[in-house]
């Protein structure tokens, strides 16, 4: 569901810290018409240049500042992935991404009751990145 | 007159979810620019702040909104979370709190009607075991008659099995016009059709169902139907007609009604749903209450971007004036 | 911690559906001093004549008659076991236990923030089984 | 006078865990047989019926026994739930609102003082961000001052710091009297020497503990000590004693006082803690609260059965008239 918004157009930047690149970035909307707890991200698959990334390399960071791998989100359901939400999804990747165009793929799926087979949405950008 | 129209605010969703709109904006253009004063939300979807917990705070800013806009709440759209967890579905027990606790703040946000939807089994038991907090606080658990799903299945008869055995006066219906379809959603068949769905197979897909003769697979293959065009039928066996003769056996039970719509033409027309023979029999059975127009037809243009969408502001308007013009025709008036 | 009362005295039953021993059970008392919400039980493993019974075998019953795997456990917060309640524990097994003598162990850890190491408790009885 | 006297119903623990008390059966006793009014419950071991909700039924309850036996609430024992997942540890905002719930249900309770434990470095955070809650509902967070850490260490003194930055009058400790230890607890040796200790090697280690030369591994080896004896030298490891005139540093934020102790005999002696010096600083203070008995030595009679067990309540009783002989001999009376 809404697959043409869910890849931000802030596109996909490079993580820098103590001024290393330690891994790159985006930014996602939910494909859904609500927001839900972070527990009912059934899976967050992301693909680079044609690569999966390893689920253990991907964050999930919420709008205030907390930091979740995806085996942590299964239980919490205290913080929200709200409806139009741009939440940003760190990848650790030492060295970070190369300067020049990337594409991103990703696929992400809830659990939504009355969609018993699942609720997957895949969707594609390219980005330059610095 | 006895029939009162109002906005879903998921009609508003797209401007919400681009950043387009806050909660606010989107009742200030129904109020505004539709000119109607019932409101209907989904805290989910455009929750107030802090949500899930509801601070004083909260209701105040939700209250001041209502007193400067001349807006009233109507229904409270509510979700099940059975699937909060990845390793087992929430016991009814669990549900039945979350529920509870959600029903407190749609009565506390002044709604009459909370909206739900029976998907399990286990729903009945559910919103059964609410129907005593709900009837303290005032407001009706209303489930949704909505496609696939139409008046005559047991979503809807055992639900109405349970209203009529206990006596409650907190259970009841929000009726989805959409289960009078007469064809597929006009934006989907537009979409359909930039994509290569082929128009005269679409037309005769439509045409079998309306019949009650529907096409199978085979027939569409055998028509030179392709892969769209076999998308135009699995979607138009999801779809429902009821006989709106058949509403008159909830309406005792229902106070607000969902105006699905997916497309109003410049002289407001929704040629997708058998509006005319629906609210014919409101009017004939003297129904009180809301309808909150429920457009969902924006969806289909995003292929063809932000630019090209359709106003959902001014499709909330059109609905409108064509409900009103059909009460007008058929009351005579 | 409560060695000695852990496992109760109702000692050990066979548990019979539909005229079939389908299993049995026994009853238990928290190693804690308090009570705690179900999620809060790091693991269970119980112990029959020597052999290991299979994670997937065993149910935790609730006082009101809710039935969980322990696999399920790991999310149940709303539910708890309380300081001297006799929880039932399930294991299913077609044909239950022979009549006769059979030794039970169990093996039983809450995670408690002040204990880091984890509080791990053993305790091991003997029952007849008719 | 200004030490008043209360039970912890931490100390009534066995008979409610072998179903032989239940929560109103441990005030009953505590008011008519150790016949003192200040009731200390810990909710997670003693649940109310409904437990962790706390409905108006509940309150009633609990206020009913209140009057009934004559008691008032003191300090709410509480605990952190930061490991409720397997897979992670709460957040901080969640710890705080796990707090904050708790707190209201305490003070819905009539207590005045919350007692709870810093673990982790966090817990100041958190227990910082519950303070203005605290300042609201008039009940003070107390984190408790419990061996193996005393009052001169980061726990009591970053907490110490939080509470001068902030100017609370929400915070504070219940220093438990346990960090005055003399000796490993008189029950907990009876039953190493059950087990096979030596007597003559404990008296040793015991009394180099005392001297602050505390013995290695290799010293009790040397003197032929088994197992038994090395579980003795860790435990007492494992203990404090703080000079009792380091209470005055805290004493102007505490209000509340865990009198721990494991065996007092016919006459009135506990031998492993150094009450005396500890009754002497808080008179001189002119201390003014609730010191609640906090029994902990049944558990150490597991191994020789119930019937051989302390009287809890008997224990308590006669710790009562312990304090009661130290304040009159020490204020002269
Ligand atoms: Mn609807
Ligand atoms: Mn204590």
């Amino acid at each position: 569901m809404n697959e043409k918004y869910l890849i931000c157009e802030e596109g996909l930047r490079n993580v820098v810290q103590d001024g290393k690149k330690v891994g790159w970035e985006f930014w996602l909307r939910i494909p859904y018409y609500a927001g839900v707890p972070l527990s009912m991200i059934d899976h967050l698959k992301v693909t680079i240049d044609g690569e999966a990334v390893p689920e253990e390399a991907i964050r999930f960071n919420t709008s205030c500042g907390e930091v979740f791998t995806l085996q942590e989100l299964e239980t919490v359901t205290t913080y929200r992935w709200e409806y139009g939400e741009k939440a940003r999804i760190t990848v650790l990747q030492d060295g970070g991404l190369a300067p020049g165009r990337h594409k991103l793929e990703v696929d992400v799926a809830l659990r939504i009751i009355y969609m018993p087979k699942g609720n997957s949405s895949y969707a594609w950008a390219e980005f330059d990145v610095e | 007159m006895a029939i009162k129209l109002g906005v879903s605010l998921y009609s508003l969703q797209e401007d919400y979810y681009l950043g387009k709109l806050d909660l606010e904006g989107c009742i200030e253009r129904v109020s505004n620019e539709v000119g109607a004063d019932g409101i209907e939300f989904l805290p989910d979807q455009m929750p107030l702040p802090g949500w899930p917990e509801l601070s004083k705070e909260a209701v105040d800013l939700w209250f001041s909104w209502m007193e400067k806009y001349n807006t009233v709440p109507t229904s409270y759209g509510a979700v099940f979370f059975d699937t909060m967890y990845k390793n087992r579905m929430l016991t009814v027990k669990e549900v039945v709190d979350l529920t509870i606790e959600d029903l407190k703040r749609a009565a506390r946000l002044g709604f009459k009607v909370y909206r739900t939807g029976i998907i399990r089994k286990e729903h009945l038991e559910i919103l059964e075991r609410c129907l005593p907090v709900a009837e303290e606080l005032g407001i009706q658990i209303a489930t949704e008659i909505h496609a696939p799903r139409g008046i005559h299945t047991w979503w809807t008869q055992e639900w109405l099995e349970v209203i009529q055995r206990t006596g409650t006066k907190a259970g009841g219906f929000v009726p989805d016009m959409g289960i009078f379809s007469v064809s597929l959603p006009v934006p989907f068949v537009k979409r359909l059709l930039r994509e290569g769905a082929n128009e005269a197979i679409i037309a005769r897909i439509e045409e079998a169902y309306r019949a009650k003769e529907p096409l199978s697979e085979e027939d569409v293959r055998g028509m030179g139907g392709n892969e769209k065009d076999l998308q135009a039928l699995s979607s138009i066996n999801r779809l429902v007609y009821d006989d709106p003769e058949w509403l008159r056996e909830v309406l005792p039970y229902t106070k607000h009604i969902h105006g699905k719509f997916y497309e109003m033409t410049e002289d407001y027309q929704e040629s997708s749903i058998d509006y005319a023979n629906a609210i014919r029999v409101l009017l004939d059975a003297g129904w009180d209450g809301y309808i909150s127009s429920e457009y969902e037809g924006q969806r289909h243009y995003f292929d063809i971007g932000c630019d090209t969408y359709m106003d959902p502001v001014e499709q909330c308007r059109r609905h409108h004036v064509m409900i009103k013009n059909l009460i007008a025709k058929l009351s005579g008036r």
